[in-house]
């Protein structure tokens, strides 16, 4: 398989066209963050972050940064009009209490049944850090993974079952990945769309789940490099 | 006089009595709203033996790392270490410390139980996880959930814009986060500020923390580690 | 457009679709931060068989009281119903409406979870009382506790201050009170309010409740039963 | 017995003397109510309000009420420097978590080990109403209980066992009444203070618990009418 993936940017950039106009959403750390450069002209989207600001807008500029105003990435930004100051406990009032919209949030599994692993690779040297992923990943009203279909040996990631520590159970709605875009759903994996230049049997062949589809599957959207 | 009593002349004053052994909550996230302060004091005072609370580890020496590189932490509650908590993670490499990760709003959300007299709750965070090891499971209104404790210390080491001379505080920014709730949490709250001003001089509406979940106070330029 | 469908043009419009049965949270206290215009379309647009909580239950024909009056209300979570509240008193008398007394911050705090994701918790309030009827008991960490449900509902009719057109919220003094956790705790959160501004005009640090928790807005010159 | 006993104000004026400088608060309904106008010269009390206040001041003058700003009773107040707001539910905080230094609350009868029954009378018509009582019997840093030692039919309301429904186990740590001054002790209670006139022995027998005393026990402080 030596046929171009989508990039990062462009994995970000087709999760930003899930996001409804007037969405609160929260982006955890990685390829989620990156997405909130592509939210589409004329769509609104409140960003949300767990040390408690909703209405992040873009990062701020090199010499205007307020170290006191920052995404869970510690990249100062800026705010939206609109937006407000609250405490990290009613941050997660927000995410554990289904009050977001949409949350993106990166995988290293995810199974058929919507389970996520994102936190921990087994035998990693290191502590690990669990930060907000569990708060959101149980509360999300509408729980979105992104990331790379496959890991860089070539691991396939959506699986029938995660063998990675977990995040949470039965919690994804969506997949994006540099190959394939997959709705979790109650029979199954669904592959609503593939990278351009895919075919939904290759993409079956690098995911260990089973994908549902029929007839022609559409291309992805693949942003401009 | 109750009003004066609260200030301290300085840093080193406000953390003077802080045993061997205490159990101690750091506010900060993301790099804001950190006790720098009050933590270089506790390193000057050379407190060992401690107990923890914190959403991460520190950054090389700054925030909580220069107590890692000190050895004064024996164990410590986390949600995300961090990457740049290098004396940490050595040490956790080695088993030399004790780490209890959790959830983020979990930790949150223990440490409001605690101040809001609430000592235990269930909780579907972490369900099926290695956080639910070694907790009750039950089934609530058909949502399988775990019974989470809550978790109280004997100080609140946190950080505030602006107090008044009570101890209202005021936060800046994002620099809030987990510090008003850690002011609910401890026995003793020490507070450092950039400014106190009169009583009277902070707006009724505005004051997140109420003077009674403060009980010291010393006035410190805010210290940061980018 | 996102932004102003949540204004609605009239108090009867926000309440147009309230359907018999549903269950209304409804904030206020001593008076102060009911929100009387949307309990006066209540009246009006006549939906019965209503569960509310509501930490009282009317003053005379005002605040809760018309819909007593009106036999709107089937039952009620109140934590003083209070002697003023008349039509309540006749009726309960009477077995005609069923009545859950709750501890006063036991009731926030259940409101509080549910909007928090919190099913259930342990606590010492009403332990070897009446309120401990049929209810878990256990002992955590000494302490007798039981344990308590969190409640939601499918409205929260609330009174604020001012709004900004997004819906972000501040309150007025002792108004306060349980506004703002109701806000979090139904799934439509309906608001009466003073004055609605543009977006930008209300200081992100002293907003109070943040637009996410409001559903819809109605501007009404505040109306008070004393 | 027709010796005059204390009327309500001058307990509420004993109970005050309870109070120490800089304390924050909890005053509950009727006679306790009544103590924040008795608050000695020189003593700075900060009085807290479950509906979201600390720092209640004087009640409002004639023509001044701000309705919005009311005490737990519904009556319209003042502020005093240092005051803030907060919603109902960080009002319990204080309460319930331990963080109030005194509450003071009526009582209909209270036994020799401190439970505490004030929110109904058994076979009383109505709902009866508990209001902030429970959390703030059980979370009070040290309660205070004032009321009639004997009700209006000559009923002891200081007990061996309370027979009216209670309010929380174990909670009071002092009982001021027209009559006398007691404190609650893991040994049972002791009585410390008896209205002026009046002896240890009359008080006992207006009491059905058990009394702990030996000597001569103070007058308690009546203030003038």
């Amino acid at each position: 398989m030596s046929k171009p993936r989508l990039t990062r940017e462009q994995i970000a950039a087709r999760a930003a066209l899930e996001l409804p106009d007037g969405a609160c959403v929260n982006l955890g750390w990685g390829i989620p963050n990156l997405t909130a450069a592509y939210v589409p002209k004329g769509v609104t989207v409140y960003f949300h972050s767990e040390n408690g600001v909703l209405g992040m807008g873009p990062r701020a500029a090199k010499g205007e940064e307020d170290f006191d105003l920052v995404d869970a990435m510690k990249v100062p930004v800026t705010l939206v009009p609109g937006a407000s100051f609250f405490a990290q406990e009613d941050a997660h009032v927000m995410t554990r209490g289904g009050h977001l919209d949409v949350c993106i949030l990166g995988g290293l599994q995810v199974s058929e049944r919507g389970d996520l692993a994102n936190w921990r690779v087994p035998g990693a040297r290191g502590a690990g850090g669990i930060g907000g992923a569990m708060d959101i990943a149980v509360g999300a009203r509408r729980l979105i993974v992104t990331m790379e279909h496959t890991s860089k040996d070539g691991a396939r990631k959506i699986v029938k079952r995660c063998d990675y520590p977990l995040t949470a159970l039965e919690c994804v709605n969506t997949i994006v990945t540099d190959l394939a875009v997959i709705d979790v759903t109650s029979d199954g994996l669904s592959l609503r769309e593939v990278a351009p230049g895919f075919t939904p049997e290759e993409i079956q062949s690098l995911t260990e789940a089973e994908l549902h589809y029929s007839g022609k599957v559409p291309e992805m959207f693949a942003a401009k490099p | 006089m109750t009003q004066q009593s609260k200030i301290f002349p300085s840093v080193d004053a406000a953390v003077a009595d802080i045993p061997d052994g205490a159990s101690i909550m750091f506010g900060g996230f993301g790099g804001a709203g950190f006790p720098n302060n009050l933590i270089q004091g506790l390193a000057r005072k050379g407190s060992k033996n401690l107990a923890v609370i914190s959403n991460n580890c520190g950054t090389g020496e700054g925030e909580l790392g220069i107590l890692f590189k000190n050895r004064q932490i024996r164990r410590v509650t986390a949600a995300f270490p961090g990457p740049g908590a290098t004396y940490f993670q050595e040490q956790f490499d080695k088993n030399e410390v004790e780490l209890e990760l959790v959830p983020q709003g979990i930790l949150c959300e223990r440490m409001r139980a605690h101040g809001a007299g609430i000592p235990a709750f269930f909780s579907p965070v972490g369900v099926g996880t290695d956080v639910a090891k070694n907790k009750e499971e039950r089934v609530i209104r058909g949502r399988r959930c775990i019974l989470e404790q809550s978790i109280g210390a004997d100080y609140a080491f946190i950080k505030a814009f602006r107090a008044d001379k009570l101890g209202n505080l005021v936060f800046r920014k994002g620099a809030r986060n987990f510090n008003p709730v850690m002011a609910t949490a401890a026995k003793t709250t020490i507070v450092e500020v950039e400014e106190i001003v009169e009583v009277g001089a902070l707006d009724p509406e505005v004051i997140v923390t109420p003077f009674v979940f403060v009980h010291r106070m010393v006035v410190a330029k805010g210290l940061r580690y980018v």
